[in-house]
């Protein structure tokens, strides 16, 4: 923070530490020998303090009672151990669901999208996002599975052959949901494991016992032939631009669960876009939230993710707000000003009744706050800052999600029917949920590496310093 | 079938022109709100009973309840007229589309809004898009709750079970329901009426909520006869159907005070 | 496709067995060996076969409604009503349709037991063998004077049987009660039509052909004497006539059921109906033209109107009203009656009925006629009977106590000294079918059947003009080892020999029915007619019930009621406390419904309340008191106190509270007494709780009620005055209606 | 006569390049030459022919499939067992594309993905020729030759600057 401390001392030296700005500070023009890299990368995976295990420990204990067992409890029980009743059918299983392919965007987005628009600060971080679309998309399927009736029957929902000569109803959103979700799963995934498949080989030329056959059988037998690079590269690129059209539909099709509906507060057009920049927005706080805890926890990651990284996203984060701003605005204003009865009475409810401090923190944290710190490079650049932005964010999309669904279904057009939904066995799901995630993160932030060396050492060779007069200026060349 | 379902379900005039086949008339004016409409839906229909915890909390399983409002300040006060809320039977039913294993589908020959319990998987979205909020969802098993039956040598038995009727499905746990227009009803009447080949004459059965209304507040029939009962009662001037507006084409005709 | 078509030609043929197995079901001796198996466990693709209808009579209140019960196969499913019977007309109550509950209620008695007055139910069996001694023995160890009847209002025949038994031996009549009665205060009705009439007996209004009803209280679409034919004639007032509507008019200091169908709801303060009921009189009288009768000549309207709270010009409009209408009709009833000037309060009414000059005439006032094997209207005993039958009790003039049909430890107001009574006396043998309070509180318990299984008959006192006398057979087999009490009775008599066998000379009850319609044999004027007791008996049974096809008439001239002069007393209204008490029957619920969980499950009309009790107050009173919704407060009278959930009512005077009847039972099953275990996985839904006893469910008005009477010796049961407490805990009643969109709740600034 | 497979690596990819160069002049064509590198170069930096790869292709079959299936799930399924929903057509367009749509890209990806497996044989657990050096960024040339010139070959190679050159011997990776 030095430098952020003279530039606080005087606009002058302020002006020096920003003519003397050092090219080093960034990841692509301090390059290191690939097999240093690969070094760090091996080593971070490999070291485990006591705090580590002890962490898993009660991750694992969360996911045992609250997940897994506290489900069991309500599938032998019924749902009658949750909250749902009439009229809010839909409660908090839907909300982490909507939450969780939230967070997964952002994932796809930046390892798609920054990828394809050639963003090469992406590099360090595109796998650590990418695994939160995977673990994410993970538990929102959970979540649908448990909001539903009869669980053991969801089978039916799927379009296969079967005795009843029956298949799906295709008219239904949730039909939708269901294909679209399973296709981002599958195709996220297997954009996780495209990239990654070097990265193993690397590993396995480097590890020995389970790890060295654990890695070989990941590898498939990568040496890195000018075919075998072909191949992955036109593969990846295809997916970089098909992944991105998928990542909108599926956001979209969820918020159409809602806005297809014949409800108050649901049924809107904008509803789509406003969704998809809702689960950008709070993607975009996860992947800070991540990248902290990484680079506080993990050997050697403040090597690859630097203060630049999240100046970068600091600075995605803030235009994200923006425009999450104006679809909120924009969905607002339209029901406000329609001056419906029945949406007259939702926004009332929302604004004045009992849950109208959710509806405040929610503009707060995600309208209010974020533009009015994220302008200044000094917090975009000071992590803690960031992630505890991020968290902000994610909290206040959690009640945007929790309001559109248990809070809004209390109002309907038969006011005799009006009641205030209360969660029960769903916090612990809820928590389960959650815990899973982790689980899921810190085992596998043990087991593959998080930095996709490759892409970085690529980035590097691609990035030069080039003299002109007595500036040294970054230039950046193509590789293809 | 031959018949091109794309013409016979489609949105527009076709439909809009229907007037649906079973309906129903209420009539507002003499309805004493005094619930034996409600038992009598429970009983014929195998309703469960959820007790008091669930009830207040909004999990009753009223296949028809009747709601009340408060117009005025005392001493002006005034009870609104008593509104029974059943299942409109939608000739454009919010609900079906929505339902992503056909669980609860129109049916062409009754023309009424049918419940599938067995193809339910519990997602819950028809009830959401119900306008009306007239759906009931089994959150438990209310039927073999322990505490109603009694311990006989062991083997626990329920004697309330010996009324449930048998010509109605009794509902686990995770299923969805609603009125059914009686539809158990309907087809026995077709049936009797087949077998003697004949048509089913008008008032010759009716539901079960029409038969027990000591005001006979209830009108049940075919609505596509214009000489029946019904459709003659909701022709009066007095007769509104809820939320038309949303354009489900209810089959269910209120008739106003005054 | 082709699948289910061939499912359906399987059905068909499955169609042929299920019928003959139809026809094994009912009452016949081949029933007994039908098993009975729930539904629930009925194999797929099973064809229900054919049902089998059997007509019988409700029990569930005393207005004797013809049903026509759906049995499949030994079980009765489905209660419907008899189109024939004209009283219900084949409509049934809410009551009625639960009926089922009770026959198949977990919690019957099912076996006679020696219960020995212990707090919980006896568990062993007794022989009926030995019951049978027992209740032989009780005949003979005491004289008959030492041997006490209590029974309920239902069934009749019981009542004549063991009316006969007792004059045959010279024993005091059965005295019959029961809550509805006592809140319909019967008495004060027929007293006050022999006073201004010069005839006894329960007067019939005949809503249905009138056009303008102006109703003192009278509850008649609720509970009152015969619910379903009220409802049936106030649809017919309304929308019978296509020419005119018809508008009903209700004085009542809260809001009633009743009320709310009203088109003018005016609250009064309590026991002052009387005098309006006068002023009005005067004022239509007035604006008839000529003379003002003598009835109405003593009041002075602007008295009324200061007293009663309803302004002059109401009056006078209402007034207008009654003397433009055709066919005007004024009825008295519930809380009017209830007060210690009940009587003249119904005479006044009467006087109006008077006025309008409607007496026999349609849309107007009938003397209900009897019953075709009922020599005078037997009513049911009054308050005061009730209280001086307990003084025989208590001065242990009593040895032997038989208890059916009614359970006075719950229903019975305290001060009336019910459980002392019982104390004293050495034998009591009750022939509950549940375990109630009294029957818990009793030496044996020799449970009768449930009325769809049991025989029997029971007089329609009002509701038709039509004479009816509603048959009732068993519609399945007994589902437990209970005994018919005639038939217990019948035996035991024949054990005990001598004057008691003279004195019940019968085989069984049957029998004695027969015995009992055989002077209808040959009556030409009556739904049916048969040349001999076996035909007879089989129609009477198949049609269930015979009724005369005449109307009823009321030969009562107009005249004489006007020329008596009515004075209405202050009411006078026991305790200190500053608000008045209104109990009323639960609509739903009735005197004994509590145990019946469809029942329990019904939200209240009114305030859509489930499962519990509450006391209604005005918001303003309420607010005055500080207490809220769901606010448990102590209801203090001279009599006792209860505890109990208050309701902000919009709709009742700001300086009454009102409390349903039903709740509150400590015994009498699981759906009466302790809640449905629910799940408490997190506690996080207060919704439910229980207050005071964690096995009583509500509150018992009676509890609070004291032992005043009117001068017909009906109870005053609204005239008391209560102090309320608050107590500071919460009990959260569980409502249909949503409090945020019907009372706007968490919407500050729309109210 | 027999041949050898010699392996040259190279530190940096400039002399790497000019290998391949003078493997050209020394009459050793593409066919023989092989280079493995730890992350992917262009084949225009060391002058090697455009590789080919189905993948492109693969995708689009899948994308083809895919649509085809969508259109039987959407319009196919329905005439199986119609059911009437909510007044809308048995088959309607809309929801049509939605579910097309999904197919689509979901086949393609499949398809991309499994092209990548059939296009470079994975899995693969044969014996390979390989060195671990590869993945610290070393570019390792293959090239196959006549034994007797194999001493020629290697002398050309470390003149290069290659690192080293040895036979190249198939191990278990």
């Amino acid at each position: 923070m030095t430098a952020s401390s003279k530039y606080l001392s005087g606009a002058h030296e302020a002006h020096d530490a920003h003519h003397e700005e050092d090219p080093k500070q960034y990841l692509m023009y301090d390059p290191k020998p690939r097999g240093e890299m690969n070094a760090m990368v091996m080593e971070s995976m490999h070291t485990t303090s006591w705090k580590f295990w002890v962490v898993l420990g009660v991750l694992s204990f969360l996911v045992v009672t609250c997940f897994f067992f506290a489900w069991g409890y309500m599938i032998d029980e019924g749902l009658y151990v949750g909250g749902v009743m009439r009229p809010a059918y839909w409660g908090v299983f839907l909300v982490n669901t909507v939450f969780w392919i939230g967070i997964s965007h952002a994932g796809t987005f930046i390892s798609a999208i920054l990828r394809v628009f050639k963003a090469e600060f992406r590099r360090p971080f595109t796998r650590a996002a990418e695994l939160m679309t995977t673990f994410g998309l993970i538990q929102a399927g959970a979540s649908i599975f448990m909001h539903m009736g009869r669980v053991w029957l969801s089978y039916w929902m799927f379009p296969i052959p079967n005795a009843r000569q029956l298949w799906p109803n295709f008219h239904s959103p949730l039909m939708w949901d269901l294909l679209a979700i399973s296709t981002y799963v599958l195709g996220s995934t297997m954009y996780l494991f495209l990239p990654l498949i070097p990265d193993l080989a690397m590993a396995r030329d480097r590890s020995t016992g389970w790890r060295k056959t654990f890695y070989k059988i990941l590898a498939l037998g990568f040496r890195g032939t000018e075919g075998e690079w072909r191949h992955l590269t036109v593969a990846m690129n295809f997916f970089a631009f098909a992944i991105i059209p998928v990542m909108f539909s599926v956001h979209t099709i969820v918020s159409w669960d809602f806005a297809m509906a014949m409800r108050p507060g649901w049924s809107s057009s904008v509803f789509g876009p406003y969704f998809v920049l809702g689960a950008l927005h709070s993607g975009m706080g996860a992947v800070a939230m991540v990248l902290f805890v990484m680079r506080a926890t993990m050997k050697h990651m403040d090597y690859f993710i630097r203060k630049e990284h999240f100046d970068a996203l600091g600075k995605l984060m803030l235009m994200v707000t923006f425009a999450y701003t104006y679809f909120f605005f924009n969905d607002y204003i339209v029901q406000w000003y329609g001056g419906d009865k029945a949406t007259d009475n939702l926004l009332h409810w929302l604004e004045e009744g009992p849950m109208a401090w959710m509806f405040l923190q929610f503009v707060f944290f995600n309208i209010v706050i974020p533009p009015l710190l994220l302008w200044s490079k000094k917090v975009r650049e000071t992590p803690w800052l960031l992630a505890l932005i991020g968290l902000m964010i994610n909290v206040g999309m959690y009640w945007e999600r929790y309001l559109i669904i248990p809070v809004m279904l209390t109002i309907n057009r038969m006011p005799f029917t009006w009641k205030l939904f209360q969660p029960r066995l769903e916090i612990f799901l809820t928590i389960g949920t959650f815990s899973m995630f982790l689980l899921f993160y810190m085992i596998v932030s043990r087991l593959i590496p998080l930095i996709p060396v490759w892409e970085v050492q690529e980035g590097q060779m691609t990035h030069s310093l080039r003299k002109v007069g007595k500036a040294k200026l970054p230039t950046i060349s193509e590789f293809e | 079938m031959t018949v091109d379902l794309n013409l016979v379900g489609a949105k527009g005039a076709i439909a809009e022109a229907a007037e649906g086949k079973w309906g129903m008339t209420i009539d507002q004016d003499i309805c004493t709100g005094c619930q034996a409409c409600v038992a009598a839906c429970a009983m014929e229909n195998n309703v469960a009973f959820v007790g008091e915890e669930d009830a207040g909390y909004g999990r009753t399983q009223h296949w028809i309840r009747i709601e009340r409002f408060w117009d005025g300040e005392y001493p002006h006060v005034k009870a609104t007229p008593f509104q029974p809320m059943l299942c409109q039977q939608c000739g454009h039913a919010p609900c079906e589309p929505v339902c992503p294993v056909f669980a609860t589908p129109h049916s062409p020959a009754e023309d009424l809004n049918l419940q599938v319990y067995n193809r339910c998987v519990g997602t819950r979205y028809c009830a959401n898009n119900c306008p009306f909020q007239v759906r009931s969802f089994n959150w438990r098993d209310y039927h073999i709750i322990p505490e109603l039956g009694n311990m006989v040598n062991g083997t626990l038995v329920f004697p309330l079970h010996n009324q449930l009727n048998p010509d109605v499905t009794v509902r686990r746990r995770g299923v969805m329901e609603k009125c059914t227009f009686c539809i158990q009803r309907i087809h026995h009447a077709q049936d009797t009426a087949k077998s003697e080949g004949r048509e089913v004459e008008d008032g010759e059965f009716t539901t079960a909520c029409a038969q027990a209304c000591p005001a006979s507040a209830i009108t049940f029939g075919r609505v596509d006869h214009p000489e029946s009962l019904v459709s003659q009662m909701a022709h009066q001037e007095r007769g509104v159907k809820h939320l038309e507006e949303l354009n489900t084409l209810p089959r269910v005709t209120y008739l106003k005070e005054g | 496709m082709s699948q289910k078509i061939s499912r359906r030609n399987f059905l068909k043929l499955a169609t042929a067995g299920a019928a003959t197995t139809a026809v094994l079901t009912g009452c016949g001796p081949a029933s007994r060996y039908v098993t009975r198996e729930p539904y629930t466990k009925m194999p797929e693709y099973t064809y229900n076969g054919l049902s089998t209808y059997y007509a019988t009579t409700c029990r569930e209140c005393a207005a004797g409604c013809g049903l026509i019960v759906r049995t499949m196969q030994g079980r009765a499913i489905k209660v419907e009503g008899n189109p024939a019977n004209p009283i219900n007309l084949g409509k049934t109550c809410a009551r009625g349709q639960a009926t089922l509950h009770g026959l198949y209620n977990p919690d019957r008695v099912e076996f006679p037991i020696k219960q020995g007055r212990s707090a919980a139910l006896g568990t062993t069996a007794m022989k009926w063998e030995e019951a049978f001694q027992i209740v032989a023995d009780a005949m003979n160890n005491a004289n008959a004077s030492e041997i006490a009847f209590l029974l309920g209002t239902a069934s009749d025949h019981l009542f004549d049987l063991i009316t006969d038994f007792t004059t045959a031996i010279g024993a005091p009549a059965p005295v019959r009660f029961g809550a509805l009665s006592m809140f319909e205060s019967r008495a004060t009705l027929s007293q006050a039509a022999e006073n201004l009439l010069g005839e006894a007996g329960l007067p019939f209004f005949d809503l249905a052909n009138s056009d303008l009803v102006v109703s003192f209280g009278s509850n008649f679409l609720e509970t009152w004497l015969s619910p379903v034919a009220y409802t049936r004639g106030f649809a017919k007032m309304r929308r019978g006539n296509t020419q005119k509507r018809g508008y009903l008019i209700q004085f009542e200091s809260q809001m009633s059921q009743t009320a709310a169908k009203a088109d003018e709801w005016i609250p009064v303060l309590p026991g002052t109906e009387g005098l309006i009921a006068l002023a009005l009189g005067r004022l239509v009288a007035e604006a008839k033209g000529g003379s003002t009768p003598r009835a109405f000549a003593s009041v002075n309207v602007e008295e009324v109107s200061a007293k009663s709270g309803v302004s002059l010009e109401q009056l006078e409009h209402i007034a207008g009203l009654i003397a433009q209408a055709q066919a005007p009709l004024a009825v008295p009833g519930g809380q009017a009656l209830g007060q210690s000037n009940g009587l003249s309060t119904a005479e006044a009414v009467l006087a109006l009925n008077a006025l309008a000059d409607n007496y026999g005439k349609p849309g107007g006032v009938f003397i209900s006629p009897l019953s075709p094997n009922e020599d005078a209207y037997h009513r049911p005993a009054s308050a005061k009977e009730m209280a001086d039958f307990i003084a025989t009790l208590k001065n242990g003039s009593v040895k032997t106590l038989f208890i059916h049909g009614v359970n006075p430890l719950f229903e019975i107001p305290k001060p009336l000294g019910f459980v002392e009574a019982l104390a004293s006396v050495p034998t009591v043998i009750s022939f509950a079918t549940f375990p109630d309070e009294t029957a818990l509180a009793s030496d044996y318990i020799f449970p009768d059947h449930q009325g769809l299984e049991a025989w029997g008959y029971q007089r329609s006192a009002t509701g038709a003009m039509h004479s009816v006398l509603s048959g009732a057979q068993p519609v399945v087999s007994p589902m437990h080892d209970t005994r018919s009490t005639a038939d217990v009775l019948i035996e035991a008599a024949r054990l005990a020999g001598g004057k008691f066998a003279e004195a019940l000379p019968f085989t069984d009850e049957v029998a004695f029915i027969r015995s009992k319609i055989a002077n209808l044999i040959g009556r030409a004027d009556g739904s049916f007619a048969a040349p001999e007791i076996n035909t007879f008996a089989s129609y009477f049974q198949q049609s269930g019930g015979w009724w005369s096809a005449a109307g009823a008439s009321a030969s009562s001239s107009a005249a004489s009621a006007l020329g008596k002069t009515i004075v209405i007393d202050e009411a006078a209204f026991a305790g200190d406390g500053e608000f008045f008490f209104i109990p009323f029957i639960s609509p739903t619920l009735g005197e004994a419904g509590a145990n019946k969980p469809w029942l329990q499950e019904l939200p209240d009309p009114m305030t859509t309340v489930m499962w519990n009790s509450w006391v209604a107050m005005n918001p303003e009173t309420a607010h005055h008191l500080g207490v809220e919704n769901d606010d448990v407060v102590k209801i203090i009278s001279e009599a006792g106190e209860v505890e109990v959930a208050v309701y902000e009512y919009p709709a009742i005077h700001p300086e009454v509270v009102a409390m349903p009847f039903g709740q509150g039972h400590t015994a009498y099953g699981r759906f009466a007494t302790a809640k449905l275990p629910q799940d408490r996985f997190l506690g996080l839904v207060p919704h439910g709780g229980l207050i005071g006893d964690a096995f009583q469910r509500g509150a018992n008005p009676a509890d609070v009620l004291g032992a005043h009477f009117n001068k017909a010796g009906d109870l005053a049961f609204a005239g008391m005055k209560v102090k309320i407490e608050k107590t500071g805990r919460k009990q959260y009643l569980s409502r249909l209606e949503s409090r945020i969109g019907v009372y706007g709740e968490g919407f500050p600034e729309e109210k | 006569m027999s041949e050898a497979t010699l392996l040259a690596i190279f530190e940096d990819l400039d002399p790497a390049a000019n290998a391949i160069d003078t493997l050209h002049e020394m009459g050793v064509g593409d066919e023989n030459i092989n280079v493995i590198s730890g992350v992917p170069v262009a084949h225009k930096i060391l002058g090697r022919p455009h590789p080919w790869t189905n993948v492109s292709k693969l995708s689009m079959g899948g994308a083809v499939a895919g649509f085809a299936f969508g259109i039987f799930l959407n319009f196919g399924t329905p005439h199986l067992y119609g059911i009437q929903v909510g007044g809308q057509y048995v088959t309607p367009i809309p929801p049509g594309a939605i579910v097309t749509f999904e197919m689509t890209m979901l086949f393609a990806l499949l398809a991309t993905f499994l092209g990548v497996f059939l296009d470079s044989y994975f899995p693969n657990y044969r014996p390979l020729e390989y060195v671990d050096e590869v993945s610290d960024g070393k570019i390792a040339v293959f090239f196959r030759v006549a034994e007797d010139d194999a001493k020629k070959f290697t002398d050309a190679m470390n003149t290069l600057g290659a690192e080293s050159v040895k036979p190249a011997e198939a191990r278990q990776l």
